[in-house]
């Protein structure tokens, strides 16, 4: 709790699973899922690093902007998401290969 | 003098230049021009001739050049050399040459090809004289060469029928073998000396430049082109098929002129052989003369077996040189020119005549066949009583020509098997007098068998003309120059021309060799010269007797069954009757291995340097998972090699993207861990 | 060992634990309400590195906006009564291998550095000083942002307008 | 420099925001026939904009707001050549899109993007700069709604990209946790002092690298591009492969120039040395790898836009292959790249927007014979694509001339040679659609008609392409004044 | 003033001309573009009129004769430098001759006209920029400005498989030119402007070894850089095993441009030796002397083997290129006036020698439509004229004295001989070969009986007459006095040769 590691770990395993999630899962909102975790891995870190090693706290202030970003991203992947879905019926990614080599 | 000469060699080169473009426009095709250029020519040599005659003097010698190439250290000069010895051969040369085309106007006549013909033959005549007259050995180079091209264009005159095509295709590239050694003489000669021009090489060797075994190998390798261009074994194979020319032409380049060439390079640059040099030369001489007389005995073809018998008398020449005998040979080169130019179109005159004769009974059979003819001496007088002459000539009988210049060079290989302490070379004289006795023999065999005894086929006998006088002419010419009287001025002497003008004029010239070594390269005294000319002389007399005599015996009161003996001794005729074999031997050797080998390499450049990568891709096929395109052969090319092996690896790689966001992503994520482990471990 | 310290390692798990039911559950759903649960568990960590306004912001937004956002996005897309449709998986042994990497990659780099001996700064509240540094120093970031989300605004709705007129 | 004085260096991107906000608020007043007037707008604001940077090059270098910026001479060079290449792209789409006019403020909204990344200076404005690329491009790439390949495109993009924004952004926040700073040259003042454990920070840097080579497709990062590019609508296409790229690349010059190498005397020399890890080494390897894999696997391709889509692959490889040098000559011959590409590549692909509308297909076996129904446009096609593969007198080879002198110049030889190898390779494959043009016919040769506007947009680019070729000064005058990087 | 580049950019401003002419007046193209190029004829025959024989040229500026120089790129000092010394100007002159003549071969050309002449002239003016470009940089691009149109005038006008012919060259002489770009940047790099003492590409400073830098007399290097730019040359000469995309593009191509090259751009390999690898880097081309004179005497005999296995008339010819251009790589190994000058002179010879034969090859095709050597014979029946003319050029081939190819070769042997004595044997050896796969041809083409097939084939044209005659006669006038041509070689191939060490 005093130390940076404990939350350098959280990061890191949330990071691991979030890309473990991108990578694992065939729904597009699933993979979508393994983003905001990578990006949430993201943000404590930069939090963590700004109360251990910052003296100042731009940290926390870019993890402001990875959560806007984060949202806008969802957004526009979502209406992504939708468009194909509307079309397709399907959001497997794995159907989604039309286009390859 | 100069002048003189270049208007003797330039002549023919305008006949030809005019024939070439305007023969076809001209009235009779233009032969005249041809053979006025080249009677002006022979009247410009005698001119020559006679002033030599008239000077008298063992020494003389006109030379002129001008520069030709020169740059840096590399420098040719182009001249001209005149001395009695180029003055005999512009005679000899003109002489035949004018002959012949005068015996063409009436042999060639009808021919489609008319004004090519003489074209040609004027070309000839130029490259000839050019021979003669240049005095560096790149110009008789040059012009060795260009004689050679005329000589396969001659021979392949009747180019549509594919055996002349292939006697003229023969005939150049067998010289072109003599011409390696030839060239490559010339080059070590250039590359030691530093000129070709011939006085250049005399001071040259005199002070050493050459010496050793590298004038040995330079005399062997000039002496190559002489085997070459003078038939030699073992290059001798073109000179029979070289028969498929129009006679005129044998008569002319293969019997007078042209191949005696060598001879006359032989003589040529005589000073600077060595003495090994001079035995490699005697005994090739020597054994052809023996070997192809051999083979003229068996032959049919009355022009197959003057041509061995050519083969044979060169061979007599080259010997003469090799043993030192300069003159000698070169006298036989003379008297030889003249009869066996006789002896040609006497057989021309006889195929003339079977040619038309088959014409009219529309016979389709070889006219050149002896055992088709028989008896024409009635029919022929004219062409037999040349003949006749010239057969004494080349068979060696006193009052002949050919006694004096063939017993001269029997008395040499003699005198020189005498003064050599080592026995085995007398077997120069033995090969020698051999074919003496084998030509006489073979000879008088064609003389009997064409002229004598009964018409062997009487339908074609009734209608053999003797031929027109434009032919018989110079034959009767000829012959007349086969006396001996011609050669022997001002002494008469039948049997000897040491006191001739010829003995005294044309000396042996002087050896730069023995100079250089400073002790003579070859020493014969005085003694053995006269014994063994005398020895000689009678020797050769008998010989010749005695094969004329067993010529008759056989062929003319059949006292020996040929037949019979023939059948006896079936081997060796069947030896002699197919040249040896050689021809089928050169045939299955380096034809066919040449071709096989042209194969092999092409087959090479077409798989293997082009398809080296091909086959990489071959392989790469094999290990990655793709296989497409297989059935594509091995025949693509490098580059496309190339490019299938990188498209290949394209493919390959392709495949990576799969389409699927995921495994892009596991990817990207792969590549970079195994950045970090690289980089890391 | 304190309340807080038990807490915080509670917090820890929890969040980790969630974060290992989004990645492997079987329904979709599962794993939204996971996320949920995870987005919760990180908020609390935040207050534990003296971040409180961003463990607000981590609430309102992600809770409030993307997991809505997400949430809406699955119900949409697929039917959620039927269990079959998403039970399939890519690989897992490829998707655990790629994870499995990244571990040890990011364990190497954690581990290399000392970290700890940094300073640890105590406790302040935080909200002001975003404030100012937001209008001041991070002036740019924040305007540009805004246009961000005016961009994201305009695509997102041209995506997601059914447009009756094309074709 | 405070926020206040900082807009001054700003006016170029300020004037683009406004003209943003402006065609926002026009497209509400115009009616659906009338929508194409947001292009033309657009179109006026960039060339104006172009104007504006043009006069950026009279301000000497600075940061600027607070240090989240910098404007020096190479992002004003950067700058001019994204804002000439949106230009080219909306003069490209004008005859295709005419009623949507949100394609122009996305495209608008993308440019002040490329903007910022040609100038930024903190980690924020890095990640900032480039999600605003990103996201506007994924819309832009699945502008086509009703297409399910753009959409598919699309969405591969946008899993894959934030995907490595996320890993840049993780491998930033350690990069924070080493320094504890976020300004870049106050990073490299904090690594100076205080050295990093070289594992430890090799793989934060190869973290980022994720990031930033995506961006410019880096082989490993590269997968997502042949399918977006392929997917997109082809204009977008074309976008793609200069203005984000150029941008993409400033930023990875930026970055590795101020954070890793540092050719200023003492201290940051020996930090360079003293890392085990060779970066050029890397980068160098990476480049080839790139260049080698886009021209490779395009051999194969029989789609035009996929195969162009893998010789930009390539030639982000040779442009890397430049990085290595970590010089100035090095920058210069990227940014003469970078211009040179602009005009070949958008000829080219301006060939394929028309041809592919006209001839209903994407394959290059549709171009087959074109050389005798459009001589024009044919002949322009194989002098575009010539110059892609450097070929002289063409100015693509001027830009690999200037590329490949700096690689031999720094006795880099074996780089050089891999990469003049590969320009052979690349000849394959685009003399393949010369091949197909030129030395192909079609039964039927109906002419192709080609309008005047396409005209005169196919010399517009083609002038350059050739004059480059051959006197090429002023452009290397222009790099020349731009490779400037403060740091 | 400007003569020399008024020849060299006459052809490319022909070009545009060309394509301003309306597509459906042939007529006029064919004649403009004769016009175009006879023009280059006429004055690179008036300079040959100017030319003074004793300036050498090589690596000497002021040696150099219509010398143009002015800065191009400054910032990069790139110049436009051209100016032509005995060892160009006989190429300037053959390529300006051998364009025209081709230009008049292509008469009947019917597909896509304007297209053809204008890359024709393109290619002109490509092939003369190289021969009289001073500055290395402006040597490159003309170098390069030769492949586009040489790819599509053999792509488009080719023969069946003109497609993989084309892309083989094209691919083929790109990778040696690559090669050359990084050699030429080295270089670049290493040299110094004695004046300005900036980096030049000025190919007269890259031969003065003083101007390079340290590391650049470190031999290593300079062996390697001399292996890229010999790879570069090599392949168009082309040297083995870099050949094999030759057969292909001969056979490919049409007549003309077969001509344009066997005549022209197969010379350019060994002229880029000659112009920049030998004065660059003398000492590791003393060094590496040997091994080009055993490449060349592979290829004389190699090529002259695989010539003889051939069974297409123009692969044929095409392999005894091959084997004619391993004399003049023998040659140039040996340093010696003799070897030297007889291999330049063997360029020249075998320029017009080369495109005698690919002239009538294509007349034969033109009337046959086949070049099966097989499938001929006796032409000689019908076409008398035409089986002189070729049993001239044939015979040139084959070395026959009182033509040029003979006096080049005897010339390399002679310069050979005192320094690889072996190799030379085996050279001359292959002047055996050459004779015997000529001859041959010959004979299966045009003598034995006459083909029924051909029986109702047409003499050579007074067209293609034209265009062999000319060479035929140069052939056969500079056979007898090669002085003109050694003379412009002289001295620029003394001075060349004191720059050997």
């Amino acid at each position: 709790m005093n130390s940076i590691i404990p939350y350098l770990i959280v990061g890191a395993i949330v990071f691991v699973l979030g890309i473990f999630t991108i990578v694992y899962k065939k729904n597009a909102v699933g993979i979508l899922m393994g983003i905001e975790l990578v990006l949430n891995s993201v943000n404590i870190n930069f939090i963590a690093f700004a109360k251990f090693v910052d003296t100042g706290i731009h940290g926390q202030i870019i993890s402001i902007f990875v959560i806007i970003l984060a949202a806008a991203e969802a957004a526009i992947a979502l209406a992504i998401i939708l468009n194909i879905y509307r079309m397709k019926a399907t959001v497997d990614v794995t159907q989604l290969n039309k286009m390859k080599h | 003098m100069i002048t003189l000469a270049l208007y003797i060699w330039l002549l023919p080169l305008l006949a030809f230049t005019i024939q070439i473009f305007l023969g076809k426009r001209l009235p009779r095709k233009g032969d005249w021009v041809s053979v006025s250029a080249i009677g002006i020519s022979f009247a410009l040599s005698l001119i020559l001739f006679i002033r030599m005659l008239s000077n008298y003097s063992p020494d003389f010698q006109v030379t002129a050049s001008v520069p030709w190439i020169n740059i840096g250290q590399f420098k040719i000069d182009m001249g001209i050399y005149i001395d009695n010895f180029a003055i005999v051969m512009l005679m000899v040369v003109t002489t035949v040459s004018f002959l012949v085309h005068i015996y063409s106007i009436g042999y060639m006549a009808g021919d489609p090809l008319y004004n090519r013909f003489f074209a040609y033959l004027s070309l000839f005549s130029f490259s000839m004289l050019g021979l003669v007259l240049f005095d560096n050995l790149f110009g008789i180079f040059v012009m060795w060469e260009l004689v050679g091209i005329c000589s396969y264009l001659l021979i392949g005159y009747y180019f549509e029928k594919d055996s002349a095509a292939n006697a003229g295709k023969k005939a150049f590239i067998t010289n072109r073998i003599g011409d390696f050694g030839f060239l490559l003489g010339l080059l070590v000669v250039f590359t030691a000396i530093g000129s070709f021009n011939l006085s250049d090489v005399y001071q040259g060797v005199v002070q050493g430049k050459l010496s050793g075994g590298l004038l040995t190998a330079a005399g062997i390798l000039l002496f190559c082109g002489a085997i070459g261009k003078s038939a030699q074994f073992p290059l001798h194979v073109w000179l029979p098929d070289a028969m498929e020319g129009p006679t005129p032409v044998s008569a002319l380049i293969h019997a007078a002129t042209m191949v005696a060439a060598g001879v006359y390079l032989v003589a040529r640059i005589s000073f600077m052989l060595s003495f090994d040099a001079m035995l490699v030369v005697a005994y090739i001489g020597g054994f052809t003369a023996l070997f192809a007389a051999t083979i003229a005995i068996t032959q049919n073809d009355i022009k197959r077996v003057l041509a061995y018998s050519t083969i044979s008398q060169l061979g007599y020449m080259i010997m003469a040189m090799g043993v030192g005998a300069y003159s000698a040979g070169f006298f036989h080169l003379v008297t030889h020119a003249m009869f066996k130019a006789g002896l040609f179109l006497g057989s021309g005159s006889v195929i003339h005549a079977m040619h038309h004769a088959m014409e009219k009974t529309h016979v389709h059979e070889d006219p050149n066949d002896i055992r088709l003819m028989g008896g024409f001496k009635n029919k022929m007088p004219a062409t037999y009583i040349t003949f006749l002459v010239f057969t004494l000539a080349i068979s060696g009988i006193p009052f002949f020509s050919g006694f004096l210049s063939k017993d001269a060079i029997l008395g040499g290989t003699l005198a020189f098997a005498m003064s050599q302490s080592n026995p085995v070379h007398y077997l120069l004289p033995f090969f020698g007098f051999t074919a003496a006795i084998i030509t006489a023999f073979y000879m008088f065999r064609v003389v009997i068998k064409t002229f004598y005894g009964e018409p062997k086929r009487p339908d074609l006998y009734e209608h053999i003309h003797e031929s027109p006088k434009v032919m018989t002419v110079p034959l009767m010419v000829l012959a007349s120059l086969s006396i001996f009287i011609f050669y022997t001025l001002p002494s008469f002497n039948p049997i000897s021309a040491e006191q001739g003008w010829y003995e005294q004029l044309i000396e042996k010239p002087a050896s730069a060799v023995s100079a250089q070594l400073g002790y003579p390269v070859l020493e014969i005294s005085e003694q053995i010269e006269h014994s063994a000319h005398v020895n000689g002389m009678m020797i050769s007399i008998l010989f010749a007797l005695t094969g004329i005599a067993l010529a008759f015996l056989f062929y003319f009161w059949k006292k020996v069954d040929v037949e019979a003996l023939t059948e006896k001794i079936k081997p060796l005729y069947t030896l002699s009757y197919h040249k040896y074999f050689f021809d089928e031997l050169y045939n299955a050797t380096v034809v066919k291995g040449l071709l096989a080998w042209n194969n092999i390499l092409a087959w090479f450049d077409f798989h293997v340097i082009d398809g080296i990568v091909n086959g990489s891709a071959f392989i790469m096929r094999h290990f990655s998972s793709f296989t497409g395109r297989f059935d594509l052969g091995f025949i693509d090319g490098l580059v496309n090699a190339v490019g299938d092996l990188t498209q290949d690896v394209g493919q390959s790689v392709r495949k990576i993207q799969t389409g699927q966001v995921q495994y892009y992503i596991l990817g990207a994520l792969a590549g970079l861990v195994l950045i970090i482990v690289t980089v890391l471990i | 060992m304190e309340m807080q310290e038990v807490l915080f390692y509670a917090i820890m798990a929890f969040t980790i634990f969630s974060a290992v039911i989004v990645a492997f559950a079987n329904k979709l759903i599962h794993s939204a309400f996971a996320l949920l649960f995870t987005f919760v568990g990180f908020a609390g960590l935040y207050i534990y590195l003296s971040a409180d306004f961003l463990a607000v912001t981590q609430i309102i937004i992600y809770v409030g906006g993307i997991l809505v956002l997400i949430l809406f996005g699955v119900l949409m897309t697929q039917d959620i009564y039927d269990v079959k449709a998403i039970a399939a998986h890519n690989p897992l042994l490829l998707s655990l291998g790629g994870g499995a990497f990244t571990a040890i990659i990011l364990a190497v780099l954690i581990s290399k550095k000392p970290w700890f001996t940094l300073l640890n700064k105590e406790f302040e509240p935080t909200t002001a000083t975003i404030g100012k540094l937001i209008l001041y120093e991070y002036l740019l970031p924040f305007e540009i942002a805004s246009i961000l989300l005016l961009g994201a605004l305009i695509g997102a709705v041209y995506l997601a307008r059914a447009e009756d007129k094309d074709k | 420099m405070d926020n206040l004085s900082s807009l001054s260096y700003f006016v170029p991107e300020l004037f683009l925001s406004a003209a943003i906000l402006i065609i926002i608020i026009v497209d509400l007043l115009l009616k659906e026939e009338r929508k194409i007037w947001t292009g033309f707008l657009s179109a006026a604001a960039l060339i104006i904009s172009t104007f504006l940077i043009f006069q950026q090059y009279r301000l000497s270098a600075s940061e600027i707001f607070h240090g989240m910026l910098v404007v020096d001479s190479m992002a004003v060079l950067i700058k001019l050549i994204i804002a000439v290449s949106t230009t080219v792209i909306i003069l490209f789409s004008l005859p295709f899109i005419k009623t949507k006019s949100e394609y122009y403020m996305l495209l608008l909204i993308t440019t002040l993007g490329m903007f910022l990344m040609a100038g930024v200076n903190d980690i924020l404005m890095i990640i900032l700069a480039m999600e605003l690329v990103g996201l506007m491009s994924y819309v832009l790439a699945g502008f086509t709604k009703r297409n399910l390949l753009s959409n598919e495109g699309s969405l591969k993009y946008i899993l894959y990209a934030a995907t490595s924004t996320g890993v840049m952004a993780f491998g930033f926040s350690y990069l924070y946790g080493m320094t504890g700073q976020t300004n870049l040259f106050k990073i490299q003042q904090a690594l100076l002092a205080n050295p990093p454990q070289q594992a430890a920070f090799f793989i934060v840097m190869i973290l980022i690298l994720a990031g930033l080579g995506y961006k410019i497709a880096m082989v490993p990062f590269h997968f997502w591009l042949p399918d977006v590019y392929e997917g997109a609508p082809t204009p977008i296409t074309a976008f793609l492969s200069v203005g984000p790229k150029a941008a993409g690349i400033a930023v990875l010059i930026r970055f590795f120039t101020t954070v890793v190498s540092h050719s200023a005397p003492g201290a940051a020399l020996s930090f360079l040395q003293n890392l085990q890890v060779h970066i050029p080494m890397l980068l160098a390897v990476l480049a080839v790898l790139t260049m080698t894999l886009g021209n490779v696997v395009a051999l194969r391709q029989t789609n035009i836009k996929r195969l162009m889509a893998y010789s930009s692959i390539a030639h982000a490889g040779y442009m890397i292959m430049a990085m290595v040098v970590f010089n100035a000559q090095g920058y210069q011959a990227i940014l003469f790249y970078l211009i040179v590409y602009l005009f070949m590549n958008f000829g080219a692909f301006w060939v394929i927007i028309i041809m592919t509308q006209k001839l209903g297909s994407e394959e290059i076996d549709a171009f087959k014979g074109l050389g005798y129904r459009a001589p024009y446009t044919a002949v322009s096609m194989a002098i575009f694509l010539f110059s892609l593969t450097g070929l002289p007198p063409l100015a693509g080879f001027i830009g690999k001339f200037y590329l490949f002198s700096a690689v031999v110049k720094a006795d880099w030889y074996v780089l050089a040679l891999l990469g003049v190898l590969n320009s052979v390779i690349s000849l394959y494959y685009y003399a393949n659609i010369v091949r197909e043009m030129f030395l192909r016919t079609t039964e039927t040769q109906v002419d192709i008609p080609v309008s005047l506007y396409d005209k005169v947009l196919l010399t517009l680019m083609l002038v350059p392409t050739v004059l480059f070729g051959i006197y090429w000064n002023p452009v290397l005058r222009l790099t020349e004044i731009s490779f400037n990087i403060l740091r | 003033m400007g003569l020399l580049s008024l020849v060299t950019f006459i052809p490319v401003f022909g070009a545009l001309i060309v394509l301003l002419i309306p597509r459906q007046n042939e007529k006029a193209v064919k004649i403009v573009s004769a016009v175009i190029t006879f023009i280059p004829f006429v004055l690179a025959t008036y300079m040959w009129g100017q030319f003074n024989y004793t300036m050498s040229g090589i690596n000497n500026e002021a040696q150099f004769q219509f010398v143009q120089h002015f800065k191009w790129i400054p910032a990069y000092n790139i110049e436009y430098f051209i100016g032509v010394d005995g060892l160009s100007f006989p190429m300037v002159w053959l390529t300006t001759l051998l364009s025209f003549l081709a230009i008049i071969a292509s008469w009947n050309i019917n597909k896509a006209v304007k297209g053809y002449f204008a890359l024709f002239l393109l290619l002109e003016t490509g092939m003369l920029g190289v021969f009289v470009s001073l500055d290395f940089f402006l040597f490159y691009i003309f170098w390069e400005v030769m492949l586009l149109p040489m790819y599509f005038l053999i792509g488009i006008w080719g023969g069946p498989r003109r497609e993989y012919a084309a892309i083989k060259f094209f691919l083929y002489t790109l990778l040696g030119s690559v090669l050359m770009l990084i050699v030429m940047l080295a270089l670049y790099f290493n040299v110094k402007d004695p004046v300005t003492g900036g980096h030049t590409f000025n190919m007269l400073h890259m031969m003065n070894q003083s101007n390079h830098s340290g590391w650049l007399l470190g031999v290593d290097v300079r062996l390697w850089l001399y292996i890229l730019l010999f790879i570069g040359f090599a392949i168009k000469v082309p040297i083995f095993p870099f050949h094999t995309w030759l057969p292909d593009a001969h056979v490919e191509a049409p007549t003309a441009i077969s001509v344009i090259l066997a005549g022209i751009l197969l010379k350019m390999g060994t002229y880029g030796l000659f112009r920049i690898s030998y004065p660059i880097f003398p000492d590791v081309a003393v060094k590496t002397s040997y091994m080009l004179a055993v490449l060349g005497v592979i290829n004389i005999l190699y090529g002259a083997f695989v010539a003889m296995a051939q069974k297409d008339l123009k692969k044929m010819v095409a392999y005894s290129s091959v084997s004619h251009m391993g004399f003049v790589l023998l040659g140039m190994s040996t340093f010696t006036d003799a070897g030297m000058n007889g291999a330049l002179f063997q360029m020249f010879s075998h320029g017009m020698i080369t495109a005698m034969l690919f002239l009538l090859v294509g007349v034969i095709y033109d009337r046959a439509h086949h070049r099966e050597i097989a499938g001929f014979g006796g032409l000689a029946v019908k076409m008398p004229i035409f089986a002189g003319v070729a049993t001239l050029a044939f015979f040139a081939a084959l070395g026959l004295p009182g033509m040029t190819g003979f006096i080049a070769e005897v010339m390399v042997f002679i310069g050979t001989f005192s320094v690889y004595r072996t190799l030379t044997i085996l050279a001359v050896l292959g002047i055996i070969v050459t004779a015997s796969y000529i001859l041959w041809t010959v004979q299966r083409v045009f003598l034995g009986k006459l083909n029924p097939k051909y029986e109702n084939i047409s003499e050579i044209s007074g067209r293609e007459l034209f265009t062999l005659v000319p060479l035929g006669i140069l052939v056969i006038l500079f056979g007898i006095y090669p002085i003109p041509i050694l003379n412009l070689f002289r001295a620029s191939m003394t001075h060349l040769i004191n720059l050997i060490p």
